[in-house]
């Protein structure tokens, strides 16, 4: 079996993205996505930070530090670009104009809930930025995930351990081994990498799966 | 390649479904799409939901729409004027049904629907009869009255200058219900003084982003060639 | 006695409207006051489509359709002048942005309850627009008014027979007799026309009024 | 004649008593009020509730303000990060108390004060424990939460250009909170990068009027005489 790598994973959710999506890129492995977006699509990028439009990082030197995205990393502006206030930029993701957003999850349960915001330690200082509203906010919420902890656990759960970002809030998750939609009636394999069984996914994952009638 | 310039306003509005809701733009002549509203009589969708400032003037423009029977209910802040007689024959036979909403209530429930917002408290009707009925709470040293937002099928409303991501720029005191309409609405129909190409819209300038936006038709004032 | 006429109570109301002051003038006799402002004071007057900073009416055949305030007549803008949408002007008057506001009456109670919208006749269409917004969201909401209807009553009343635009909202009443403030302990006169005494005021108004021990 | 123009940012915060609610606008250093905050910590004034989307970063800004013990509560959507430690160290010391808040309640929050609503249901942190303890409410087919306006005593923000009326704009993402916080706090100071005469701001490109502003200071870009 190949496991996927990270930008293996963003590759593979950015073929996904279909042209003329407005789509926000989490802070962390979602932003690797922006690199793979197929050339010959116009797909419109949103950062919370109230901005429509980001284009490329911008060339060494070329750096505005009032031009940044969510994760406060420099970024440029497309043509077609706009700007506008924190309200306005959050009731764009709440009142559901986003079409997809991608965001990275500690874990995520049967039913789609998503926990990505709070480990739920004891002693640590939760931070939870906007994650909570794109998550109730984009039609379609795509999470970017490794299938298994670092102790070998399922990432992919029964019922989240951690304190949740939302409930039933994502359509489609991205592994370093599957591609997996969330539907009523449970998990649909979509995808799995090369020499990997869907036995073998079942046994990792700990959850029930089923299998996609046809692949995407 | 994103598109959203389409050739007529018929063509804009061709998919326009009996008792869809509508919201239209405007404030007196200011922002009103009138051509939009031309093609929608001429459309001819009946059973429509219409959320306007007004209720219409005169013969032309929503008026019209009123005289050709084709909306059930009107949401509005000041229906009554002295040439709304379309609008006041429709209402006194039973045939048309009024919402009368405070202006503000009406800008915040359609700012609501835009921004997710699933009903909020505002202090404005407080203790009148346009709260009768509604839940109220008192918050702090204020009472106020619980309004839900107002979605919408459609939004017609007009812009000044549009690229084809359908940013939208706006002019003077046109500018009014027309960012929070297009916010609100599935399909925001936008017509537009003039087009331009991507990238000449000012970013810092653009009013509506093309998010909001589905199509963009322009409408050549009138003397010019379209 | 001489009763002031429509233009003497426009230019008593501004007199009162002090420099630096946002204001709102409301449809129809308050749209007057805007003639009176004093030159050498800057006020910034509002209206609710979308604009601050309102200057004179334009010259004949210089209007322009998209410059107009809430009463639809065109008007033109000061330097300083800026625009924005519906939600966000109304957002300035119901979040007590504006210090004052001018409205026309039907009738103002001792309490300073305010009808000014309807007369709630059984046939009537009634119309609101921005009126309930103004009387609740303004600092200090000024009413303009005759004293007394057509067949002599007074408007100002114990309780408001036609319905109400917002409770306990009206700050001062100006009159052609006179002008008076609603306080917590009820009417105080703070002006009369030249040649009216206190008692005719007072047997006129019908409702108990206080004399100002100092005239404003 | 209105002139909001201050000369300094000592000046422009004078009257910050104990105990005020002081918004701070920025997102990253895009829009941070640097100076109005150097100039706030150099005032002293104690016992601070903070509003600002993070909870400071090294030893400057915010951060400073905290470890000089001004702060006695922070209202926030990201706290820690890994340069956050003057948060860190006060709040596990149990000297500085936390209110975490998502990003985009945050945002509504502020903006309600600003708009005069009394509260709002908003989706988001249903469920979650951020929404412990609140009211929540079923409307249509979705599950929403009370939340309630946020309010200040002051905002400091930073804008672009100014003119003497206050009319501000911003400069690309460094608008982020700032239009919003000037609405919502009594006494609004705006640091700007330039002063314009009255008139030499275009007024479909003012993002704030100066109705929401009462104080003005340029402060130089480093390297240019103040």
């Amino acid at each position: 079996m190949k496991k996927f790598d990270r930008r293996q994973i963003a590759a593979r959710v950015a073929r996904d993205i279909p042209e003329g999506a407005y789509v926000n890129l989490g802070i962390g492995l979602p932003t690797l996505v922006a690199d793979h977006l197929p050339r010959d699509r116009e797909i419109v990028l949103h950062s919370e930070n109230g901005v429509l439009g980001i284009g490329p990082r911008p060339a060494k030197g070329m750096e505005d530090e009032d031009l940044i995205n969510a994760g406060k990393e420099p970024v440029t502006l497309l043509k077609g670009g706009a700007f506008f206030h924190h309200a306005d930029s959050f009731g764009m993701i709440r009142g559901r104009h986003l079409d997809y957003c991608v965001l990275g999850a500690f874990q995520v349960s049967v039913a789609g809930d998503l926990a990505n915001w709070h480990t739920g330690a004891p002693d640590a200082i939760p931070a939870v930025g906007g994650a909570m509203d794109l998550a109730v906010g984009a039609k379609n919420v795509l999470v970017m995930m490794e299938h298994l902890t670092k102790d070998g656990k399922s990432k992919i759960v029964e019922r989240c351990s951690y304190p949740l970002t939302a409930a039933r809030c994502v359509n489609r998750i991205y592994t370093d081994l599957a591609v997996i939609d969330v539907k009523a009636d449970g998990l649909h394999v979509v995808d799995m990498v090369e020499g990997l069984s869907f036995e073998e996914l079942q046994r990792l994952s700990g959850v029930p799966l089923r299998r996609m009638a046809t692949a995407a | 390649m994103i598109d959203k310039f389409i050739d007529t306003a018929q063509a804009a509005l061709a998919d326009v479904p009996d008792g869809a809701t509508v919201m239209i733009g405007g404030f007196g002549n200011a922002g009103m799409p009138a051509e939009l509203i031309d093609a929608l009589v001429a459309h001819g969708a009946r059973g429509l939901t219409v959320v306007n400032n007004n209720a219409g003037n005169a013969d032309t423009g929503l008026a019209a729409l009123i005289a050709a029977k084709c909306v059930r209910k009107i949401i509005c802040s000041f229906p009554r004027q002295a040439d709304s007689w379309h609008f006041d024959k429709a209402h006194r036979a039973g045939e048309l049904e009024l919402e009368l909403v405070p202006q503000g209530t009406l800008a915040e429930r359609i700012r609501a629907a835009g921004a997710g917002i699933g009903a909020f408290y505002t202090p404005t009707a407080f203790g009148t009869k346009l709260a009768a009925g509604k839940e109220t709470r008192r918050i702090g040293e204020r009472d106020y009255v619980l309004e839900y937002p107002i979605h919408a099928d459609y939004a017609l409303i007009k812009a000044d200058r549009a690229d084809r991501w359908g940013n939208l720029t706006y002019r003077m005191t046109a500018r009014n219900f027309g960012p929070i309409m297009a916010a609100a609405a599935k399909c925001t129909v936008a017509q537009v003084r003039e087009t331009v190409p991507l990238g000449a819209l000012d970013p810092e300038v653009v009013v509506t982003p093309g998010i909001f936006v589905k199509r963009v038709v322009r409408i050549a004032p009138l003397g010019k060639a379209a």
